[in-house]
């Protein structure tokens, strides 16, 4: 990299450079009546980090704001590296999901791969061994040559950090749609376990301890991530792009363990990861939430390559790293711990009383700023909202069932709807087992991991069919939370707690700053009855290509305790003989329905309604009769309503079904009206069942045969099919397409 | 016909960690006068004699598919052979 | 009998074996660093899976190298047990204790799926536990298991008896011959892709590895008793 | 100093599922010209001058680390350089 003139601080101003780094006109007023001065180059970079969305969430603090984030078990709610939820027993759950979109667009293997990466180091910044990860992703439609390539790449690079570095990837969730093809999204959750007595905050107390900078070096990697995410790519830039982030998740292995071992020293005082925005952003931070100061010299920041400038240090989001304080006098000791994992942990730095950024380089002071002017003052904007046209238009829809003729072909239609389809091919390239203790893989509605030497065990989920929230956004906002809820109930654990990844398009816009407010509003409702507190989650606006924004895409991330491990259930059918039920009736609700995608090529009308307190009730019966013991298998109805569920409560056995209907079929069959279950009771179980769970109706039995039938009451055979012939449809469709 | 080679490496600012990794290896096996170990791809093609111009189709190559020119450079040789 | 895991930096199936020597196999068992200079006093070796240097260049290319390596060749000659489970079995082929090399999965990607293994000889000292011919349950999770030998190599170990087990029906990697796991010459040391140490509980799936274990112990107690 | 290349290819007569892969991917990209890809590992190191005979520190990388012989052929070339 040639060496740059810095612009002096007249000339950032008088040709508006601050504006190339993401800084507006009145920003740059604002910075400079803090300071009393016009920045300097460095310090214009520290602030338009940490002024982005991405740091300073400028734009959706007063829709944070609305999220119910506390609770009974709530040990920390947002703000720091991930939210921590106590589980008894002296123990706790710690969880965060991130988003690495914008990296994932142009370099997908690497980009989710530090992805991963990262929601990992936020995890075990807290002191927490992290157990399990997790991920939400959206594409294209897998029909062009690009989408298949982003698809593959994202795949490979989750499992390329997750396999290596030894955490299982034990669940997630894709959906398909032609609002994501410029834009993917790559979301990573990643869960943790920990003794309440470990539990860090990322804080820098104490006058005088020691800042040290642990992990990889420092290069120039993704320098100034945050507003090279808003530019448009274009073939010129290609040259002066900043380098993409690599990951090493080796040596996030060595860090991990490193970092876990230091959390029991005597010596730590705050640990936080660098992740974007990298040094700036963590020491700032970390300055902030203590009250205090930092002060650096950055010709000690280790550094991979020759003649960084203090603004590359600071801006760069190099993977990797941690920065820690430690108390004054123990830098030898820390390092040495470090060193026996062949890492390098360097003082670059110390804790002060004045609460200021101030930063020497080679001998000069480069940045002196106010920690809380980086932070906590950073402007917060209140975006005008409007309603759209189109939602309007959709909610004067009446709600109709789409014509069928064949039920069966519409079965293996909707089963291999990539939405639907087995994602085998996609789970089956992570190690979803390794730590022997995923005691439900991939495959069923929640991953279910064992807590050694307890009873116990978390089922953890991701969730949002973003197409209900594109017809309507707090409905469907509602209906994310619900579905992940369910997922967990159905695997027999009670719901926690929340994180959310609020995937958005740009909030400047008012018709989308709506989606992000109703949105906030049904998520925020639907965790308040459901006492499911958010302890933390991620933003990601400004997800468009070509001005047209994705669809309003909240990832619920949702984990849950299971009591003892004879609670935990899987979707899968278990013997022949026992009796289906399915709880809550169908409506005629096609609104964004995997029917309607299949039938009309599009989505419009209304999304399917719900009701929380009902969701609430089936919910706490369901789990109840679960717990007590009278359910052999449990699975929630979601995409594809009730046919799709019968089937993928057979797949995997060699069980059939013989089932009987009753309302109008094809709402019966295939809508997609919330709130629902599918379970399998044996019949010694049927009247301590039936008295827990009212909405329960047995619609069949489950048999030997291998086929599923399905008959309607009046109407006679709907479906008559070698449960075979629909497997293979599902599990084919998307290896076939990727062909 | 044309047998070409193409050699792929990473950028000079990107991470190398298979790289550094060889590069220590090298080290505890005392060979310690070893500096920058970069590891990258090396190709072997051959082509047979088309109409499209053959520097042509193997820039798009690179750039399409062998390379993934956020990454990495590529850079290649050509030769002519006679077929048998 | 008392059972050593090695653990190289970037090891990740470590932790698993541990536990289904200590919790499930009731045996003793300590983690011994790639740094340690002597193996004395363990009666049996363990090369857990993983990702050891990053798996950088080769699988197992640069574990080769750690210092505890040469305490494993000499234990191998003393006739000592040794398994090497994934990155272990890669670890040994790179070591030459093992004959024959690792390819990249025939597809290109990571695997991680539940196999059917076909005991192919059940007379090592890792087998004995088993029928021969019995079909088994075992979880693969790696990117490059792909074996491969020569023609000479493959009709020696044919020869020898050294192919302890196959994959069954489905080849999931492009393995030659679908081999899962090799002894070598002498029957003391064993590679193979499959996990046992992940299928030693129902809870998890399967219990089929179990077996294995149990077979190195019976044969170890066997041996000691004659050789007492 | 020296510096080094290393190319290090699949022996001839062992399968090459990822030449293969890319060959059929040129192919279906309308390369149908392309034949017989074989994919390498290409490496760069600079190795400061000291007693030893350069090309037997070289041989012996290749031979103990850089190539598994099992499997891999390799070949290098050396460039003697002046030190800036
Ligand atoms: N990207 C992914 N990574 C890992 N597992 C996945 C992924 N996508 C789907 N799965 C798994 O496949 C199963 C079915 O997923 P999905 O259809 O989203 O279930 P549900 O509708 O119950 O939420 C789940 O067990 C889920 O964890
Ligand atoms: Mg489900």
């Amino acid at each position: 990299m040639s060496l740059m003139l810095e612009p002096s601080p007249e000339m950032i101003k008088s040709q508006r450079e601050y504006a190339a780094m993401g800084l507006t006109d009145e920003e740059f007023v604002m910075v400079e009546n803090m300071l009393g001065r016009t920045p300097n180059y460095t310090e214009t970079g520290l602030f338009s980090v940490m002024w982005s969305e991405h740091c300073s969430y400028k734009n959706s603090k007063p829709i944070l704001k609305r999220f119910p984030t506390s609770g009974d078990n709530v040990l920390q709610g947002p703000g720091e590296g991930a939210g921590i939820v106590d589980i008894g027993d002296g123990q706790a759950v710690v969880f965060k999901i991130e988003s690495h979109n914008h990296p994932s667009a142009i370099e997908p293997y690497q980009g989710a791969a530090t992805g991963v990466g990262g929601i990992i180091r936020d995890v075990f910044s807290m002191g927490a061994r992290p157990i399990a990860v997790l991920n939400s992703l959206r594409f294209g439609e897998l029909e062009n040559a690009r989408v298949k390539y982003l698809f593959k790449e994202v795949v490979a690079g989750i499992g390329g950090y997750g396999n290596c570095i030894g955490i299982p990837t034990v669940g997630g969730e894709i959906q398909f749609d032609p609002s994501y093809e410029g834009n993917p999204l790559v979301n990573a959750m990643c869960v943790g376990l920990i003794n309440h007595e470990d539990i860090q905050k990322g804080q820098a107390h104490g006058a005088g301890n020691s800042v040290m900078h642990v992990g990889a070096k420092t290069g120039r990697d993704g320098i100034h991530g945050a507003t090279f995410a808003s530019e448009e790519l274009t073939d010129s830039s290609e040259g002066n792009r900043p380098a993409v982030q690599v990951g090493d998740p080796f040596l996030e292995k060595l860090l991990m363990e490193a970092c876990l071992e230091l959390i029991q020293h005597d010596a730590l005082v705050g640990i936080q990861d660098m992740g974007a925005a990298g040094l700036a952003s963590s020491s700032a931070e970390m300055a902030c939430k203590a009250g205090m100061g930092i002060e650096m010299n950055l010709d000690r920041v280790p550094q991979r390559e020759p003649g960084m400038t203090a603004y590359e240090m600071m801006l760069s989001e190099s993977q990797e790293r941690m920065l820690i304080v430690v108390k004054k006098g123990s830098e030898k000791d820390i390092a040495k711990l470090f060193a026996k994992y062949n890492l390098e942990a360097v003082a670059v730095g110390s804790v002060t009383e004045e609460k200021m950024l101030k930063l020497t380089h080679k001998g000069e002071v480069v940045a002196n700023v106010p920690v809380d002017a980086l932070v906590e003052e950073a402007p917060v904007y209140y975006k005008p909202s409007s309603e759209p046209q189109y939602f309007r238009d959709f909610q004067a829809m009446t709600n109709v069932a789409p014509i069928i003729d064949d039920y069966k072909e519409t079965l293996v239609g909707l089963l291999s709807q990539p939405t639907i389809a087995s994602k085998e091919w996609v789970y089956n390239q992570f190690d979803t087992l390794v730590r022997t203790n995923t005691v439900v893989p991939p495959g069923s509605d929640a991953a279910v991991v064992r807590i050694r030497e307890t009873n116990k065990a978390l089922a953890m989920t991701t969730d949002c069919n973003a197409r209900y929230l594109h017809l309507d956004p707090e409905v469907g906002g509602k209906i994310a939370v619900a579905e992940a809820a369910r997922n967990i109930v159905c695997s027999g654990a009670e719901p926690l707690a929340v994180t959310d990844n609020l995937n958005f398009g740009n909030p400047e816009k008012p018709e989308i700053f709506w989606q992000i407010e109703k949105a906030a509003d049904g998520i925020s409702e639907a965790c308040k009855i459901l006492s499911t507190p958010v302890i933390g989650g991620n933003v990601s606006l400004y997800n468009e290509t070509n001005g047209e924004a994705i669809y309003p895409t909240p990832v619920i991330g949702m984990v849950g305790l299971i009591k003892d491990l004879a609670h935990i259930t899987t979707q899968e059918f278990k013997n022949s003989g026992d009796l289906i039920y399915v709880i809550g009736d169908a409506k005629t609700e096609f609104g964004g329905s995997e029917l309607q995608k299949m039938t009309e090529g599009k989505i419009f009308g209304k999304s399917p309604s719900i009701n929380l307190e009902l969701e609430m009730l089936r919910q706490q019966q369901l789990l109840r009769a679960i717990q007590n013991g009278c359910v052999a298998s449990a699975h929630d109805l979601s995409e594809g309503g009730l046919a799709v569920a019968l089937s993928e409560s057979l797949f995997g056995t060699d069980l059939g079904a013989r089932i009987i209907v009753h309302m109008e079929a094809v709402t019966e069959l295939f809508s997609e009206t919330q709130s629902r279950f599918v379970v399998s009771v044996a019949p010694e179980y049927r009247v301590a069942f039936e008295s827990i769970v009212q909405d329960a109706r047995c619609i069949g039995t489950v048999t030997n045969n291998n086929h599923l039938t399905i008959s309607h009451e009046q109407d006679g055979l709907l479906i008559d099919t070698s449960v075979q012939l629909l497997e293979q449809a599902w599990k084919g469709a998307i290896p076939c397409l990727l062909n | 016909m044309y047998k070409v080679k193409v050699f792929i490496t990473l950028r000079e600012n990107v991470l190398d960690p298979q790289g550094t990794a060889v590069e220590s290896a090298l080290h505890s096996m005392a060979f310690e006068a070893v500096r920058d170990v970069r590891i990258g791809k090396y190709m072997e093609l051959t082509i047979e004699k088309t109409d499209q111009n053959i520097d042509d189709a193997i820039k798009e190559m690179c750039e399409r598919l062998l390379a993934n020119t956020v990454i990495e450079d590529y850079r290649y040789e050509i030769e002519e052979v006679v077929a048998l | 009998m008392k059972f050593a895991v090695i653990v190289f930096p970037g090891s990740n199936c470590d932790i698993d074996m541990f536990h289904a020597i200590q919790d499930e196999l009731g045996e003793e068992v300590e983690y011994v660093p790639h740094t340690a200079d002597s193996l004395e006093g363990f009666d049996g070796i363990l090369l857990p899976g993983g990702f050891s240097y990053g798996d950088y260049l080769r699988t197992g290319a640069i574990a080769r190298f750690s210092k505890i390596m040469a305490e494993v060749v000499k234990a191998s000659a003393a006739g000592v047990p040794i398994l090497g489970v994934c990155n272990g079995f890669q670890i040994l082929l790179e070591a030459g204790l093992l004959p024959g090399a690792m390819r990249k999965n025939r597809d290109l990607a990571f695997i991680c799926k539940q196999t059917q293994l076909k005991v192919e000889n059940n007379t090592t000292m890792f087998t004995t536990s088993y029928e021969k011919g019995e079909t088994i349950t075992l979880p693969i999770a790696h990117g490059e298991g792909n074996y491969y030998c020569d023609e000479e190599t493959l009709s020696q170990l044919k020869e020898n008896n050294q192919i302890a087990f196959t994959y069954h029906v489905d080849n999931p990697n492009g393995s030659l011959e679908n081999i899962a796991g090799i002894v070598n010459e002498n029957g003391n040391v064993l590679g193979m892709m499959p996990h046992p140490e992940r299928a030693v509980d129902s809870l998890l799936g399967s219990e089929d590895g179990l077996k294995l274990f149990q077979s190195i112990v019976r044969n170890w107690r066997e041996s000691y008793v004659v050789n007492a």
